[in-house]
């Protein structure tokens, strides 16, 4: 029971890190980018190369990870996404699937069709049991290093003087330009936080979830949901949808295996039906 | 014969702010009346609660008699309530002939036909033709709206408003944001609706006010303040004070 | 007199609505202006024209010399404009002082100096803007426009829709920030005695032109301009009333 | 107004669902290509179901502004209505058949229609979206009656009206298909160019201000939704009827995602857009993958990038003649009538 | 109605002036329909690869004819693979088609074979029932309860008692559930849970947890591949190995094509199949290096070499017909058709039409420095077990 929780959080965690950045866009600048989890792929790859090739240590990937999808994502912010954020969401989403298509297509030509894996030290495998909880230790070490990201992402958020532009931006962008923050500079600073997020994700998810050029695809449903459920005005909302489905869809497949995958639909249609603006959405419209 | 339209005791709370409080006032058959009022006074609460937009605290609002307080706003609009908007509400993409075309449609309860083309009902055409000529569309009639020099559009906008055989026009701001040189085309036009029509009009420019208005309401922090007569009002030494800032309303 | 700000023909609207058709002022460094006029003549579209938060036609606007017009809003924040919006646009998910350091930039106006001039926020330092009553907000509002610590601070109708208590002390605070520390302002009212007590100078917007510019104490005394431009008045003579013809 | 500028606006306004040359010679073409193409049956029967399937998405989309990433579920949901009629034997008549696979889906069209309502552009999305995978589900599921992840198989379609096979060169499959496609098309231009057809339109454009002139906008909504699904689910069913298979991908989300490329390539919002842009789309997926099997998609990408940036009204521009003489008002007539 | 006749006859007319099919030709096209894109690219570039090492190895031209391979990606999509075979056939006019990634995708063109007469070599697809949907269907692959019942025998041997199975909810991993545990009980095993997991399925954690509270002596596994490895890793994760459930399954489960990337947790895994890598043949050896040269950083897996025998087949059954491409004397001259495959010795089955190879068990072992399955028993010339079981 406790195993599967465990299990779910991790599921979640992973979840999380790589729509995070998503939700933020989404809620800012209102951008619907469908080729976030391009970005997440990026960092997948990024580390396997950097662990696999070249024989850098895993934990040194992951922030290389982080780094290189994040520059990734400022250089197509900067070139790319700034054209389209004035334009609608359905030309949003016509150009971000477009951009799914050429990456799967780009990376599939570049690295192969095959899954690939990150070689996980000696150390990450296996698990231990603690007190009749079956605890593998990739997933502690996911559900510490996302736990600590997603803390320290509050904290920014709250407490910083980055964080408090940001929420005045998303609050009210005219207003706060109007008085002096860069409005388009946060964004862009914003994106690429996001899609360092989702690559860092990638690199850690791969494990979990697999890695092959179709990952973009594969998991960009997953992305939405958390994104719609969890709502799009803060880190907390995506956060407690990420978990909630995470372990609704392990759960669901361990004790109801033959309605496993209604699970986590039926949360999204039932939460979107309950409450359009996502389930931790501000109550108070503007 | 009962008022056009009435509003017994509407209140309307946003949490600790009160909007609208207490209104109470009534409109005669043909009337014209101006709505005026400092910033802030509540005019706009005002306008979506009478049109169904809002829904008051308490209160009710009579149309013709009627309790209209519950209906939704396409319902009033069936029963005779028309309104314009005070930032252009057109289609964009429609030509003016499809959008009187559709408003006259809708008025006279074709719009779930399917089958018969738009514009082909011969008295519907002949409305739309009538509204074209009468608020001067005939030589914009088939472009796109959204083109329009901003005078035509709001012409348009009374238009669609007139195109439902309303009983009772809201204007909200009719001249608001039209070049000069196109004013006294909507002047002339607001001066020229029909007589059996009751006009509710909201505005702030004076001259159309006191042009317009054979009695005149004026609201100050959601209730109303002044009622009477364009000369009472303007004569009124509370309203001016009012609006310079002298008293507290 | 030098010129700190000057706005040269400016024709700005919403959209295809051309709110603002062609007005120019002047401010000198330490002025303070009025603007009057009803609503919905065009008060608003100008301070918002000159923060470079609306639709600009035409015109063109500088600042100390140097043209701001092609800026971003947020270049010209920094290049000294400060803004109190009309709406206040408090940031919701802010608390008060978050919302002032948010927006705080290096000059006199500091944290301390704001809580100083508006002692209620500083009780209120840890709440929420979306917690905050309507004269709280305000006070917010022109401390948040203040703390960008601009050349030029522009309020867009500060007294509106508040208590007259609060009236009171936001205009002792207005005063104190105009003549005492002599910050250059644009107070944009229809709340004309108040304002005029504070300004040097007044103008008055009709349908988005300038319709009078003048000396503030001589507008306060002439009440037959104001009455005609701001407050309720009768139709001038010549547009006849014309009567309702049947349908 | 003169008498003349009244004349003109009548005839305008009765002028508006009048058939244009282009129109005329676009469906001639359509019928000249059973003839002079009989080569290319198979790929044109694909073109012309993914043409109606396309059209009603135009219809909620282009004519009603509802955004759907789940219109799959309704073109599944008649592909496997009437694969399971055929293959059980319920009905044989395959227009029958069709008739009532459409019904099967305008009637979840109608129940579905009611969560659509709510929400703004991304919780329709996703609604839409989480219908049509809850669905497949159920059919991946439901192995016993649909066949699972292996498809449905065994069909057999009987011959069309008891004397046309469905041979393997998919000419019947064709000429059938085409010919729906055309009927239902018909029906939607008259639909679409009728008060309701106009009342939609208005209300893409401004909804409270179609509401305040009187159309109770909800009902209207869901009138067009569930007509929508039965044109996608009728769809669906011929994709069934002329490949007597079916199988899970007809509810994919992939599908949904086509479909939003067909009509945004063609371009929404005026009837043909969906067609053009399923004969476009298709003869370059078709092309692409045959020059490049494994790297297609990039130049997909590549071209839906390219078309955002340029911005979709200019790139669809080239269809500005057929789009301004089609089911809309025809404005050159009209300026011409107005000088004349 | 006026119109719909008019087109009718038209149509009509159209079928009667198609040429007929089955005129001699230079040129003998061969259909080649492979997920090429999508979640099987992997499937489809192995198939493709191998197909064109075998014609850049033999030359293009046999008995007389040109052979042209024309590759069209299905992207897994079934009802695409109809079109495009439809359209192979009729406007291409070819004499084979060959490919097919996946069961649905095969059994979609079955009909078509029959109804065309065209021979329809399945390289890759392995669901048991396949052969029999139509008699121009001859299959190079391989089937999945070939490999399923050669590992429930040696489990039996290797004194494994209680199994709980784990298989992808379709009709391949319902073929080797069912063939593994028919093989499995008969010889007196125990089936402690059967589990089905969905085709597509992101985390395997709640599924292995299942079986881990079964506490059997061994855990079998089909799952495409490509999630074998996210089982297999899972399963190390959760420590089933050191609570002694050993993890066994068909060869998909450590692909060739993948296994590099495994890491030292697939070591010891032990599964049975037709081909390895490492198969220690000389023929294979010059295979192995022959498709590495072509393809650089891609091993050949058992995909591959569906693909490589599967146009060796064609080629044989062209020089016994001596260049006629009638569809129903090609299929006869596979029939019987025996050669020595990179994987060993391989026969078509003249009754089935289906591949009888020899079955080897592996164990994931390093060599070279790369993880390969090692082959250490060898289970002869096995055919498709159910079909046998039908007679």
């Amino acid at each position: 029971m406790l195993t599967i929780l465990f299990d779910g959080i991790a599921y979640g965690m992973v979840l999380f890190m790589l729509a995070c950045g998503l939700s933020v866009t989404l809620g800012l600048m209102n951008l619907v980018n469908l080729a976030h989890g391009a970005f997440a792929m990026a960092g997948g790859y990024c580390a396997v190369v950097l662990v696999n090739r070249l024989g850098v240590p895993f934990l040194a990937a992951l922030p290389l990870a982080f780094l290189a999808s994040a520059l990734i994502g400022l250089a197509f912010e900067r070139t790319l996404y700034r054209h389209v954020h004035r334009k609608s969401h359905l030309d949003q989403v016509l150009f971000t699937i477009g951009l799914v298509f050429m990456a799967v297509v780009a990376v599939d030509y570049v690295a192969g069709s095959s899954q690939v894996f990150v070689q996980l030290p000696d150390y990450l495998q296996g698990r231990f049991t603690l007190l009749g909880v079956g605890i593998g230790r990739y997933r502690l070490l996911i559900i510490v290093l996302c736990g600590v990201i997603a803390v320290a992402l509050q904290l920014v958020l709250m407490r910083s003087r980055f964080g408090s532009r940001l929420r005045a931006a998303v609050d009210d962008a005219r207003v706060a330009q109007g008085l002096g923050i860069n409005v388009g500079g946060l964004f862009a600073a914003t994106f690429a936080v996001g899609s360092g997020l989702a690559g860092l994700g990638g690199a850690l998810g791969a494990e979990i979830l697999g890695l092959d050029p179709s990952f973009p695809l594969k998991y960009m449903v997953y992305f939405l949901v958390v994104v719609t459920v969890g709502g799009t005005s803060s880190i907390t909302g995506p956060f407690l949808a990420s978990l909630i489905l995470g372990i609704s869809d392990v759960a669901g497949k361990y004790y109801l295996p033959d309605l496993g995958a209604f699970v986590i639909y039926t949360i999204m249609i039932a939460v979107l039906i309950w409450r359009p603006q996502g389930l931790f959405a501000r109550a108070a419209a503007r | 014969m009962p008022p056009a339209l009435e509003t017994i005791a509407l209140n309307k709370r946003f949490g600790g702010i009160r909007p609208t409080s207490d209104v109470t006032f009534r409109l005669e058959t043909g009337a014209r009346h101006a709505l005026i009022g400092p910033n802030g006074a509540g005019k706009t609460t005002m306008i979506n609660l009478l049109t169904g937009v809002l829904r008051p605290s308490s209160g009710r609002i009579l149309l013709d008699g009627r309790d209209i307080t519950d209906l939704k706003p396409h319902a009033r609009a069936r029963l005779g309530m028309a309104r314009t908007f005070q930032i252009n509400q057109l289609f964009g993409e429609l030509t003016p002939l499809e959008t009187l075309s559709f408003a006259v449609s809708e008025q006279a309860g074709t719009g779930w036909d399917v089958w018969r083309p738009a514009g082909t009902r011969r008295t519907q055409a002949a409305r739309v033709i009538e509204l074209i000529e009468r608020f001067g569309l005939a030589d914009v009639m088939n472009a796109r709206t959204a083109i329009l020099p901003y005078g035509k559009q709001r012409l348009l906008e009374i238009a669609v408003a007139m195109a439902c055989r309303p009983r009772l026009l809201l204007l909200d701001e009719p001249a608001a944001g039209v070049p000069e040189e196109e004013r006294h085309d909507i002047l002339a036009t607001v001066m020229t609706l029909p007589a059996d029509v009751t006009v509710l009009l909201i505005e702030h420019d004076m001259d159309l006010v006191f042009n317009f208005a054979r009695r005149i309401s004026v609201l100050v922090n959601g209730a109303l303040f002044v009622e009477g007569s364009p000369d009472e009002v303007a004569r009124d030494p509370r309203v001016k004070a009012v609006y310079l800032g002298e008293a507290d309303g | 007199m030098a010129e700190l700000l000057a706005v040269d023909e400016l024709r700005a609207g919403y959209g295809k609505a051309v709110v603002l058709s062609g007005v120019s002022l002047s401010l000198a460094p330490g002025e303070a202006l009025a603007v009057l006029g009803r609503n919905g003549m065009g008060k608003t579209t100008l301070i918002n024209a000159i923060v470079g938060v609306t639709q600009r036609f035409g015109g063109r606007i500088r600042l100390d010399g140097r043209d701001i017009t092609a800026l971003r809003p947020d270049q010209r924040a920094r290049a000294g404009i400060g803004w109190v919006p009309q709406e206040r646009n408090i940031f919701r998910s802010l608390t008060v002082e978050e919302n002032l350091t948010a927006v705080a930039r290096d000059g006199p106006w500091s944290l301390a100096k704001i809580y100083d001039l508006f002692p209620r926020l500083a009780e209120r330092r840890q709440n929420f803007g979306g917690q905050l009553s309507g004269g709280e907000q305000q006070m917010l509002a022109v401390g948040r426009g203040l703390i960008v610590n601009p050349r030029v601070l522009l309020l867009d109708e500060p007294l509106e829709g508040l208590a007259p208590i609060v009236v009171d002390e936001l205009m002792r605070a207005l005063r104190r920030v105009i003549r005492d520390e002599g910050m250059a302002a644009i107070l944009v009212e229809q709340n004309a005695r108040k304002v005029l007590s504070v300004t040097d100078r007044a103008l008055i917007l009709e349908r988005g032109s300038v319709v009078h510019a003048g000396d503030s104490a001589a507008l306060r005394a002439n009440r037959e301009v104001l009455e005609a431009h701001v407050s309720v008045a009768q139709a001038r003579p010549e547009r006849a009333r014309q009567p309702a013809v049947s349908n | 107004m003169s008498p003349q500028a009244q004349a003109d606006a009548a005839q305008l306004l009765a002028g508006r669902a009048r058939w244009h040359p282009f129109e005329v010679l676009f469906w001639l073409a359509a019928a000249a290509s059973t003839v002079l193409l009989p080569g290319h049956h198979l790929i044109l029967t694909e073109i012309a179901w993914l043409a109606l399937f396309a059209l009603s998405l135009d219809l909620i989309l282009g004519y009603a502004g509802i955004v759907s990433l789940g219109h799959a579920a309704f073109f599944g949901l008649g592909a496997y209505a009437a694969g399971l009629l055929a293959k059980h034997e319920l009905v044989n008549e395959p227009l029958l058949a069709l008739l009532l696979a459409g019904l099967a889906a305008a009637l979840l069209g109608f129940v579905t229609s009611f969560l659509v309502l709510r929400g703004a552009d991304l919780t329709r999305l996703m609604v839409t979206l989480g219908v049509a995978l809850l669905l497949r589900e159920l059919a991946n599921k439901h192995a016993w009656l649909t066949g699972g992840a292996d498809g449905l198989q065994g069909v057999t379609v009987e011959p069309l009206l008891g004397r046309f096979r469905f041979d393997m060169f998919g000419h019947t499959g064709y000429v059938y298909t085409l010919a729906v496609t055309f009927v239902l098309f018909l029906v939607a231009r008259r639909i679409m160019n009728s008060s309701f057809g106009l009342s939609l339109q208005a209300m893409k454009e401004n909804p409270a201000r179609a509401e305040a002139v009187g159309m109770p906008v909800s009902r209207r909504l869901i009138a067009v939704y569930t007509l929508a699904a039965g044109y996608a689910g009728i769809a669906g069913a011929l994709l069934t009827q002329t490949t007597a298979f079916t199988s899970l991908d007809v509810f994919s989300f992939e599908r949904s995602a086509d479909l939003l490329l067909v009509l945004i390539i063609g371009g929404a919002g005026y009837l043909y857009g969906g067609l053009i842009g399923a004969v476009v789309f298709k003869l370059l997926q078709d092309s692409l993958s045959t020059i490049t099997p494994q790297y297609w998609p990039f130049w997909i990408g590549l071209l839906l990038v390219a078309i955002v940036l340029v911005g979709r009204e200019r790139i669809t521009a080239w269809t500005a003649p057929l789009r301004a003489f089609a089911g809309r008002l025809d404005r050159r007539r009209g300026a011409a009538a107005t000088k004349a | 109605m006026l119109r719909k006749s008019l087109l009718m006859a038209l149509a009509t007319a159209a079928l009667a002036g198609l040429p007929a099919p089955g005129l001699a030709q230079e040129t003998v096209k061969v259909g080649l329909i492979l997920p090429m894109t999508g979640p099987f690219t992997s499937t489809g570039k192995q198939i493709a690869a191998a197909a064109r090492l075998y014609m850049q190895e033999h030359g293009a031209t046999v008995a007389g004819k040109k052979i042209e391979l024309v590759l069209k990606d299905d992207t897994g999509n079934a009802e695409l693979t109809k079109r495009l075979a439809q359209e192979l056939v009729v406007s291409e006019k070819v004499r084979f088609l060959a490919g097919f990634g996946l069961t649905p995708l095969a059994l979609a063109v079955a009909p078509l074979a029959t109804e065309a007469k065209v021979p329809q070599i399945v390289m890759a697809a392995g669901t048991s029932i396949i052969t029999e949907r139509s008699p121009f269907v001859v299959r190079t692959s391989f089937t999945v309860p070939q490999s399923a019942v050669v590992i429930a025998d040696w489990a039996v041997k290797s004194n494994v008692k209680k199994v709980v199975t784990l298989v992808s909810d379709y009709a391949p991993g319902h073929d080797a559930e069912k063939s593994f545990k028919e093989r499995f009980t008969a010889a007196g095993g125990q089936i402690a849970a059967e589990l089905r997991v969905p085709l597509q399925n992101p985390d395997f954690a709640p599924f292995l947890q299942r079986a881990a509270d079964a506490k059997p002596d061994a855990l079998y596994v089909f799952v495409p591949s490509g999630a074998g490895a996210i089982v297999m890793k899972q399963f190390l994760e959760r420590g089933l190995d050191k609570s002694g459930i050993r993890l066994i399954g068909t060869g998909d489960l450590t692909d060739d094509d993948i296994l590099p990337g495994f890491g030292d947790a697939a070591l010891g895994i032990i599964t049975a199949h037709l081909y390895a890598t490492a198969h220690p043949s000389p023929k294979n050896k010059a295979y192995v290096a022959a498709f590495s040269k072509a393809n650089p950083g891609m091993r050949p897996n058992f995909m591959s070499v569906g693909g490589y025998d599967g146009m060796h087949l064609i080629y044989e059954a062209l020089k016994k017909t001596g260049g006629k491409t009638d569809g129903e004397a090609l299929v006869a001259a596979m029939k019987g058709l025996a050669w020595e495959s990179p994987r060993g010795p391989i026969a078509i089955d003249p009754q089935t039409r289906d591949i009888v190879q020899n079955i080897y068990i592996r164990k994931v072992e390093r060599v070279n420095g790369e993880l390969h399955n090692v082959e250490f028993a060898t289970f002869e010339a096995v055919k498709d077990p159910v079909k046998a079981a039908k007679k």
